[in-house]
């Protein structure tokens, strides 16, 4: 497929097809997804040998295993016998080895054949135990960081820790708020299915303009409640202190700032967020103080971005230890999971906030997501009108300064993160 | 004083009519003070704390949510959604004399944005006896794909 | 005679289970002389008169509806759909002490032509007693979707 | 995509595939309908200055905004910032301003922008209120007659009255029939989703050989109940004397006539329709005498097409004042809307008439439309059958006679109507 | 003993509820020792055996499908089907003084896979009186599409 | 459309794409499946003369018509004049001529168009009755043996006999088990839709190494229940014997024996089946002997395929008189109808055998059918994986030994069935 991607993508511009297009679609799971570092999972989902769990790297089904020695392992999950999925979608267990419901063949947890029943029936080299032509393909690359899990479907391109780079700051002070400086998978994960475009969803996480618009009556509503405040207690007293700031002003969110990196990664706040204003909790205080020392303690809670973007498959938000990854489904369906994380070493009282932000904010039954979605679904619509091609991202244009870690900083409400998203978007676009 | 099952039972049935016909403030009135109305994501939830959820709303949070509701009031529910719940083979126990726990099949269907979406579960209340009604602690809805990709859920089921 | 709960509460019961069984002819045979199944087009609508509806029939276009089904004769009907109706939450008031106001949530599943299509709404009769029994002056069925982009209802719900 | 549309469509006879091919649909939209006047509404759905409805062209969003001046505007509905619709689709309100739920810009009834929040973000001459280049895009063609609204897509071709003039005393007759002379929307507006390609509908409305055998047991049941009539009063007893007559036999619809002329314009009946012989409640005649005088209130009630078809999106019945419009889906799927009207100056009886019609007849819970729809259903899966590549459009071939006002006449049963409107069909899909 | 028909209403409830619940074991233990379930292919079917069915299980088949359920061991049940149904519009009928036929809309939703099937039908339960309590005869499921092109029913309707 | 057919079938193994390419799919509509002998129905199922039914062969809607005389004849159910399918699909009936439901054209039985309504409106030697070209068009190549029929869409080819012949004996085997030699329909059929390609289904069918690992559990659920035994009658405990075989021994199915021959034809056991150990009804064996003599009714009994395979369309198992046949309805769609058949002359008890059997087995509600079904599932989900291109049917390769009739074969749990599936599947498909 020929696409004149330098069309598509202008300074202060992109092309409305490339939310549109089935075939830009197919291209970017060719030229952008497979190509790649693509979030997995952490570590904790899988913590004893044997654990696994399946999931999708782009439309790939994938299962990632932890191996008896403790090494975490990814395969495709497709029995190299006729090709069946070895384990349905989204789900998980703990095996000794990976059996193949079809004909019976196992796998061991390294994804080598180890038996076929009735093996006699194969002559020559290639199917027998212990051939590689029939072990489980793995993914080729595959890095960890800090618990997190990420891989990439077509070997070659940026290390590993050069894409992190940019945001390892910010992944780190999520993990660092930790007592323990560690995280784990608690709580449940959401999953919402979306009738529009994945880069919607990227954009709109950043995008510090849409709050006080799309989330107005959701935040009055809260204020108001909060303002009666009879029969509120104080757990649904936080609840309505977390949606409130949803409408602060667009100072607010200007002041907080934003920045934009390599390879389409960025976030939004940092010094500020809307979960700044949150209680602290005196134990967790007391627990972080014991864990990493007065100053880091002060530092970690000092900085946290309101949201931070691994383009292009993360967004994580280190005030609230959760992360969310999209799946996407087609050029106008994505699915979109939110994972909790429970900071070790932390009171229970930091995973309850955590997971009341998302039951009010990312839940498909909030009064929070909804309206985002809408929004998405109306983009998706909108973009059909044949009379005006253009999308504009041209706010704050070359408003940007040099900021640390190789990132350049911009006013919150700028549209330079979606610039530099879509700078990226397009090298990789490029290159067929 | 002590409800019979028909007095419950009819509470359950006027619970029901008034979601069914968006009368929310009667609706959300239903409750006891500190009553909440929930939906757990795993069937075996304990605890709205300890868990995501799909929804969990005290008396504040209905308000916030009815009152977008009300004025369609928020890019989703703009084109004012209508949704219609049917519950039955309804069974109740008493928990004391003053208390009750019901248990029923539901299913929601939502119309909005020229859809229907259905949602299939049980339903639960623990009702308590209050002057001379009843009132609702807890409204308890447990989806069977609640673990599920699922799209918006705008009402109350 | 009057009627006790428990009896039009059957009634209605009796009412579903004939269209459920696609026993037509005795279902149109519990409406009065005059009485009419309506579907409205808007939930606010309060006459078919003065506003299209999405079905007013009395007697004698149900007896033309019926002929069809029953023959499958037409065809939109030559497959012979088959139907179910789930009525819940059933709630009776009392008008006079002959008539009464029925009120329920109901869905319809229809089948034809290798499909299903379900539908989901209100239901409401008005009944009135008559010799020892109670016949239907208006069944009035509100869908929530009624106003949306609809396709074929073959049936009654 | 190249169409050898000559091989297509022959003189007495098209091919399958212009009602099942995809590719073919695509082009229609693209060289039929952009380039075709469209139905868009009535005047009286926006009475006010800042009324507003939402609605498609083709498979365009579009918005119906009546202006301060009483001017009617018709633009795209897409934000001009990022591309949201900003009206949910077949909505309608009454606004002082148009604004974008996402980010909250806000546009003048006149399209024109008016605010940006935030504005200082953007430099240059482009983004800001009263930019040409941010304003809503107007539709480029749009036309009125009596309260009608009609647009166009795509700019050039035919006036708006060179494309109305076959069918004008038609549509003018529906018009005369108020004795105010002026007609509004009233009723309710009924959708019905047919799993068909559009051309059916156009093609079935003036098919004068198909409610005798397709709408037989309908009218017989009606005829039979009628007859029975012990229980009937007289508004049940309208309903029956309204499906009589779609028995009516040939030589009845053969007399009634039908005529067509340029744009594939045509319509069947006159002199006589089926509702001929509907009772008139004297206090409209009266109420027409009074408003036309009694030669033309004769005049008026004396002619009365059965259906009018102004191709490709409009069906209308003067006799009954509605107007039915498609909006295509997929080349397999169409929306279909009814709407009335009320006759100004009229007695309640006649919209009570327009309404009884419509409920038995156009909806979809009715005994006519679906028996109307089974027959669209089974015409896209027969013509899947590759033994047999024509549909006969061949009856009374070449028996047309020239008619007033640059019409052709044909008895009522002729396929004329059909060739007319495939020829106009070729001639727009023949251009690139 | 001689049940009355709220009796029979609670006891088929509670069965309701049981599979609701996926209580499977209890649920089986419902039936009499040769207590059937069935869900027939066509309407008019008399028989099991004359008629190719969905499905018709006595205690055996029910124990080895139920044993599946259970430990999830089945390709097809590996994701452990999750399923609800709604009875609706019950009608109790005496059979005998020990004998009673009861029958009900029905409608069944089932989870597996990430997807939601939905079954409609009417239900019709043979029960009999045993000891103080009731047992299932028979209980037959009429789908309204029995004869369509179905895909799988994993559970019990 | 050109395919490179020879990159996608190797001796040992199969791609991928064979199984989910849309664009694949449809060239075997036009190559394999258009130009096959494919199954149509036995003619029990219209026993008078008029006796109609609707099905499809491949996506064609087809008409199945007794004539007076005693013949059928098949139809494609596509009315002449504008294309209406003349009966819905899966529908029967008794009629005295075909009469189209729109403008009621009515055709004899013999696809003769005998009538048009206001025949008046056509000239010309071609719309009339009586005329060829709007006559019914007739399947072109149509064959019967022993009461079951077949028919090509497409004429040319292999003659009906040749292709037959390989799968001939064990066809009649079947129809020979009836002590009167034939076969009625009976029982109903069951109509399964399956979410995947339609080839796995032929695969699996004759696949000997699937059963002890699929359909496992059913099995040992079966034994377990009829073990305990307590209230199991002799009915339920003939269901747990059917179940019970399922897991037989890999020595058992490969004793068994598989066989396959030209155009794909294959089956498995033949001296042995699951449905051996099936107690034998006296009465039965009295008829058949009855019937056929002694001898011949042992040697009837001595020999029962598992599973026959006439490629691509028909699955028949012998010894339980009933026949499966694929609807393919998209690549990853396909619907699968189980006939069931009676034994003239037999004892009510092997119809209630057969029946018995479909209801555990083949039906959607079963607890075997959705095993299968969820491997083609997983089949075709897996296969989207990009890291291993191919599906191996290398097993026993080279283990063939001639056999009687023009077969060859191979132990039950070779795989030499599936690579004589795909040679006839890529010669069919090699052909443009
Ligand atoms: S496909 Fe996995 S063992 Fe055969
Ligand atoms: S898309 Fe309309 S204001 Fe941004
Ligand atoms: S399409 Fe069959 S008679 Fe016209
Ligand atoms: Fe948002
Ligand atoms: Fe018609
Ligand atoms: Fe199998």
């Amino acid at each position: 497929m020929t696409l004149d991607i330098a069309q598509l993508v202008k300074p202060d511009r992109v092309h409305r097809s490339v939310y549109t297009d089935p075939a830009i679609y197919q291209a970017e799971m060719e030229r952008l997804l497979r190509r790649s570092w693509l979030y997995v999972g952490h570590e904790s989902q899988i913590p004893n040998s044997g654990d696994v769990f399946s999931t999708r790297l782009a439309d790939q089904p994938i299962l990632v295993i932890r191996q008896p020695g403790g090494d975490i392992k990814l395969l495709f999950n497709r029995c190299k016998h006729k090709g069946m999925q070895l384990m349905a979608d989204n789900t998980q267990g703990c095996v000794k080895a990976l059996r193949c419901g079809y004909h019976g063949w196992i796998y061991g947890l390294d994804g080598t054949l180890k038996t076929i029943p009735s093996q006699a029936g194969y002559q020559g080299a290639e199917i027998k135990p212990g051939s590689d032509a029939v072990a489980l393909n793995a993914v080729p690359d595959f890095a960890q960081h800090r618990g997190f899990l990420f891989a990439r479907l077509e070997s070659g391109g940026v290390d590993f820790s050069d894409w992190l780079a940019p945001m390892r700051p910010s992944l780190d002070n999520m993990i660092d708020r930790a007592p323990d400086g560690e995280l784990e998978v608690a709580g449940g994960v959401l999953r919402y299915e979306h009738y529009c475009n994945w880069k919607f969803f990227f954009e709109n996480t950043l995008d510090a303009l849409h709050p006080m618009v799309v989330h107005l009556s959701s935040s009055k509503g809260a204020q108001r409640a909060a303002k009666k405040g009879a029969s509120v207690d104080a757990y649904e007293a936080r609840a309505l202190s977390m949606l409130s700031p949803f409408s602060a002003s667009y100072s607010f969110f200007d002041d907080m700032g934003q920045r934009g990196g390599a390879f389409g990664h960025g976030e939004l706040g940092g010094k500020s967020s809307i979960h700044a204003s949150y209680d602290v909790d005196p134990d967790y205080w007391d627990a972080l103080v014991k864990g990493h020392g007065k100053d880091k303690a002060k530092a970690i809670l000092s900085y946290g971005p309101n949201n931070s973007v691994l383009y292009p498959t993360i967004m994580f938000k280190a005030p609230v230890a959760m992360l969310r990854v999209i799946r996407p489904l087609g050029v106008d369906r994505t699915m979109i999971e939110t994972w909790h994380f429970r900071l070790k070493g932390a009171p229970d009282s930091l995973l309850e906030q955590t997971l009341q932000y998302s039951t009010i904010v990312n839940s498909s039954a909030g009064i929070v997501g909804p309206d985002d979605h809408e929004a998405y679904r109306r983009m998706q619509s909108g973009l059909k009108a044949q009379a005006a091609d253009w999308v504009l991202i041209a706010r704050h244009a070359g408003q940007v300064e040099k900021d640390g870690n190789g990132l350049q900083s911009a006013p919150g409400t700028s549209d330079f993160v979606f610039r530099n998203q879509f700078a990226a978007w397009a090298d990789a676009m490029a290159q067929p | 004083m002590t409800q019979s099952k028909e007095h419950i039972r009819a509470f359950i049935a006027h619970e029901t009519w008034l979601l069914n016909t968006q009368a929310w403030d009667e609706w959300t009135a239903l409750f006891s003070p500190a009553g909440a109305y929930w939906m757990p994501l795993t069937p075996a939830q304990d605890s709205p704390k300890n868990h995501v959820s799909l929804m969990y709303e005290a008396a504040a949070l209905r308000a916030a949510r009815i009152a977008r509701l009300k004025k369609s009031d928020g890019l989703s529910v703009e084109t004012m959604p209508r949704s219609v719940r049917h519950v039955s083979s309804l069974i109740i126990d008493s928990i004391s004399e003053n208390e009750w726990h019901a248990r029923a099949a539901v299913m929601m269907a939502e119309y909005a944005r020229g859809e229907v979406n259905t949602f299939h579960g049980t339903v639960q209340w623990h009702l308590q006896a209050s002057g001379s009604g009843l009132v609702i602690e807890l409204k308890r809805v447990d989806l069977i794909n609640a673990e599920g990709a699922l799209s918006d859920i705008l009402t109350y089921i």
